[in-house]
């Protein structure tokens, strides 16, 4: 390695400043998103009726099974110009980001779900709270407690899998770590100060995650 | 009240209700007994609805319980059920375990409900664990805040599988002396229990099943004291010692 | 004849780790799975030139700069761009061809040359010379550059998220002559965008920079250069352009 | 979109066959290796003694937080030749597979061997089961049938990341796409061809695994 | 056997034991009975090592069970215990939960732990599920696979947490005849139950339980005759009724 130039970094710190908060934006309004689509795929996923979930497992099936960058370009080009009217980056990146992670947190929901012992659902529908009631007050929030390390996981992923959506020029972190490799042919200080804002966004999700963790394992 | 005509339940291939017929009108106590294995708890659950029948009908103040029904939910607020193992909610203290379901399906102000609350868990003598979570109660706290939680919905029917097994019996005392105080106040119930002093004391009807049958049923004294069949009788020499 | 010999008797020990990036046809790019391209044959014959036996590997592009930075190879050739900035950290070879940017528009655009962009929107690709161009015509921080991957830049014109990409004229040609129906057009303006000459990378202070411009230099001059580049680009070069690189 | 050549896909058909075992062996191997690293990372993790549970909540942290491509480029460029004394790109990516997805999957454990009750561990105990017998016969299959929807994410997400092996020139089915993209100046052909394969494959996993999960939930 | 000296045990703030002194002897039989709450669970579950207990010590065949013993799945091997819950393994079928622990603690062949198990399953009365998965058992099914599958270690030492309160009278008899007999052979136990009667019959010594403390140890037929202590009279004045 040629000795590292700090002084490049500096000067750019202004572009990963702006590029921070494109990247915590994204994250942010994909992780929420992301979280709602996801529970409601999760309970269409596990409709009694088969042709009802069909359309569920299929967007699951498919969103999982196709390569995020092909999503985020279609999206992009085809699927954001014909609401909009126009091409809009940030728009299809966090639609994009949201629809890719939905199928994978409805996963991790179903998983949670299902984990429940069914004498709560039954205490409950026999207490008359309906389906609905039952999901929300009971069911969902000892879900959670079990798939928080997973969706820690898919947060993550998020977070990261963020930095595609350079690839339709929204300025986040990548994409003027690209910038400053392009214009100074140095690999380790962009890429190393992107890797370390990634991973201190990581760790802050996981650590927030973790203290929730602990919060909810008190009434164990 | 309640109405089973024809009932039966298999779980796959074996057939663990058969041909069951029975009514319960207002302010009838009735008690089921038999040994493990007859059935009993799954014939409560039909009635709750927690299970579906395999063929036959359950008639609940004259309208037919049907899987597609809409007020299912609103039928099932009616009718309280206690569990033989607790199922409270984990995730809730004792109090909100008590107070969710009048306040989310009987729409009754918070307050109120936990004004109710905190009678029913003095009644139950767990006053002073309102704001536990289930995890750290014993066995037969657990099985207290159980039946408070369901007296909470004061409920048409109530629905009891052997709401005592978990008790000591200076508890079951306490609480059968509840569960009397609803029968006397009129309250319908179907009871599944072990405590054969009890079902004389407080039913006007026993059911002895055995083998997915309704094998004899009468008022309690003439069941406990001249059984008919040989097998109440095999039952009951056994129990009454 | 016999002075190659002992040229190469010396020499033919020494095996040298060439490093390409093999997506640019014609330059290098996989043929039936083979490494095949102008880039690929000019190594070929300039390493049995100045006597050196050698190995071509396929890398990725960055891992190219990386390991040649790390001294983990000795040459790359990849169309490689010689700019000041890499010359901070690398050696380069005298230049072995002269490219340039040109401009790709939708048919029906009126753009005739680099100043029509001024205000446009102009799609590049990332680290590519062409975003080197399209920063010094119309600003180093102008948001009006796009950024984006190869392939990418003729997408973004043709749904009009860029009103023009700016990229390397070969690569341009290439992709319109094998995507008619996309209606896009090349305008070039050899006055807004000087030429670029593309030159072997070696680590900084290398030894082998001098044989292989000394086998340059004799490659063009018995005609074994203009045969390659006949091959591979269909025309004869102009090698005098070479020269007037500084 | 130009009118879609059917005859240049079936010119690559014999390179997208020789990538799409690649991609399958870089899979399987990874899955495999990734799983049981996972199941020890999720078992460190989850020690109760702060210092020695440290190391993996690390581990978990890094290989979470920081780039695959990074840790791709390292293992092939640092740690492999470091051990074999020569890059192997084959090695390197189930290697950097393997390690990036067993973070993920240790997540996923731990999320799973917490749901199950307490109670059953404390049977086993005084049955004199050891932790480690506990763990094998008691809790792992009770913790596995309630993370089988987690996991098929994961696996899914590893057949779709092994694409990034052909950084480092591992012949998988998108190495060849991007060559096709190369040879031809053609992005429809290559990349809806890689793209169906991997769908293929994502699904066979997923309908693989939900079998699993129907066969498991019978004794439910 | 076993000596519990000044034990403790604290949850949080709450003092559920407090100084909890006494000695089983082999071939004893320990009957502990008392309210529900007194903490006739925790005590038995730190005898088990589940539970840690916050000061004091428990001595196993004179050798102090610490925390950091590395013989402490041996020595829980030949300690048995049966829940209030059950606890079944929901994974495998009735006869692997009950061949399991031989098989891997005691090195067992597969074919002798399966044909004691078979012996044992038909002890209980569940010849024929086997093959069941503990789902498909009705409560007291489920409870006589959890005394079976205890019993399969053939453990020096059980301990029993009101074993018989999910079961129906019939049944509470011939369990209480299977520990009757494990009695007779030797075993030595320490029972939770609110079988006064059983507990007559069996033991030879009953403590009895209230507020974390021993209140009182007796002879069964001292104990229930003549129960010296205020609060002792007053729990069996409402349990022996
Ligand atoms: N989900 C199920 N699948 C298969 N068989 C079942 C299922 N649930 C119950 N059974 C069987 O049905 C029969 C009746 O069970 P049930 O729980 O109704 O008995 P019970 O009379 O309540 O017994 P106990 O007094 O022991 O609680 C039992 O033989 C049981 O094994
Ligand atoms: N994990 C815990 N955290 C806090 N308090 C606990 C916990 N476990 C038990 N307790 C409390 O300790 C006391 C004794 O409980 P224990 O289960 O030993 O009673 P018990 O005598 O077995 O009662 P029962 O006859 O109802 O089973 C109870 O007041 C209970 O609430
Ligand atoms: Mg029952
Ligand atoms: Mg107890």
């Amino acid at each position: 390695m040629t000795s590292f130039n700090f002084q490049l970094i500096i000067d750019y710190l202004p572009y990963f400043f702006k590029g921070i908060i494109y990247t915590i934006g994204f994250s942010i309004a994909s992780i929420a998103l992301g979280t709602v689509f996801g529970l409601l795929i999760a309970l269409g996923k596990m409709l009694p009726n088969k042709f009802l979930a069909a359309p569920f497992k299929g967007y699951v099936g498919l969103f999982r099974g196709t390569p995020l960058l092909v999503q985020i370009l279609v999206i992009n080009f085809g699927v954001v110009p014909l609401v909009l009217g126009k091409s809009n980056s940030i728009v299809a990146g966090i639609l994009a980001l949201s629809l890719n992670s939905s199928a994978y947190i409805a996963e991790i929901f179903r998983s949670g779900i299902q984990a429940v012992s069914e004498g709560q659902g039954e205490a409950a529908a026999t207490l008359g709270l309906s389906p609905n009631q039952t999901m929300l007050h009971i069911i969902l929030p000892q879900a959670v407690k079990i798939i928080l390390p997973p969706l820690g996981n898919e947060f993550i992923s998020l977070i990261k899998d963020s930095s595609l959506a350079s690839v339709i020029s929204a300025p986040e972190v990548t994409y003027w770590a690209q910038a400053m490799n392009a214009q100074y042919y140095r690999v380790w200080e962009p890429y190393l100060t992107s890797g370390l804002i990634y991973l201190i966004l990581t760790l802050s999700i996981s650590s927030i995650l973790h203290s929730v963790e602990r919060r909810l394992a008190v009434n164990d | 009240m309640i109405r089973v005509e024809h009932l039966q339940k298999k779980f796959g291939n074996s057939e663990v209700l058969k041909d069951i017929n029975f009514k319960v009108d207002e302010n009838d106590v009735v008690v089921i007994i038999g040994p493990s294995g007859s059935g009993k708890s799954t014939l409560l659950r039909c009635v709750a609805k927690l299970e579906n029948a395999t063929s036959g009908d359950i008639f609940f103040n004259d309208t037919k319980m049907t899987e597609e029904d809409h007020k299912l939910c609103e039928l099932k607020g009616k009718l309280g059920m206690v569990f033989q193992h607790f199922n409270l909610f984990p995730n809730l203290t004792v109090l909100q375990n008590i107070t969710l379901a009048p306040i989310l399906v009987k729409k009754i102000e918070k307050k109120e409900a936990v004004e109710d609350a905190k009678y029913l868990l003095d009644l139950v003598g767990l006053g002073e664990k309102a704001g536990a979570y289930p995890h750290s109660l014993s066995g037969g706290q657990k099985q207290r805040v159980a039946i408070a939680r369901s007296l909470a919905m004061h409920p048409q029917l109530m629905l009891f599988d052997e709401p005592t097994s978990a008790l000591d019996p200076e508890m079951v005392g306490e609480v059968l002396q509840v569960m009397k105080k609803l029968a006397n106040e009129g309250m319908t119930m179907i009871i599944v229990t072990h405590e054969m002093g009890f079902a004389r004391q407080v039913s006007n009807r026993v059911l002895f099943m055995d083998g997915g049958h309704i094998v004899e049923e009468n008022t309690p004294d003439e069941l406990f004291d001249h059984p008919i069949h040989q097998r109440t009788q095999d039952f009951l020499a056994k129990v009454l010692v | 004849s016999k002075m190659k010999d002992a040229n190469s008797s010396k020499a033919s020990n020494k095996t040298i780790r060439v490093l390409t990036y093999a997506n640019w046809n014609p330059f290098e790019y996989l043929k039936n799975g083979k490494l095949v391209g102008f880039d690929v044959d000019l190594i070929k014959e300039l390493s049995k030139e100045a006597g050196y036996k050698y190995t071509i590997k396929n890398a990725s592009w960055e891992s190219m700069f990386t390991q040649l930075q790390q001294g983990k190879a000795d040459v790359g050739i990849s169309g490689i761009t010689i700019t000041s900035d890499r010359g901070k950290t690398f050696d380069f070879s005298d230049p072995y061809f002269v490219s340039r940017q040109s401009i790709v528009v939708p048919q029906n655009s009126t753009v005739k040359s680099a100043s029509d962009l001024k205000n446009s929107k102009i799609a590049v690709q990332t680290g590519s010379t062409g975003q080197e161009a399209a920063k010094k015509l119309f600003g180093k921080d102008n948001s009006k550059i796009l950024a984006t991957q190869s392939g990418v830049t003729f997408q973004m014109v043709m749904h009009g998220q860029a009103d023009a990409a700016i990229g390397d004229n070969t690569n341009n040609e290439k992709f319109i002559e094998n995507n008619k129906g996309n209606k896009l057009k090349i305008v070039k303006d050899d006055k807004a965008f000087s030429p670029e000459y593309f030159g072997l990378m070696f680590p900084k202070g290398t030894s082998y920079k001098k044989s292989y411009d000394k086998a340059l230099k004799k490659l063009i001059a018995d005609g074994t250069y203009q045969k390659i580049y006949k091959k591979w680009f269909g025309v004869t070069p102009n090698t005098k352009e070479l020269s007037k690189f500084k």
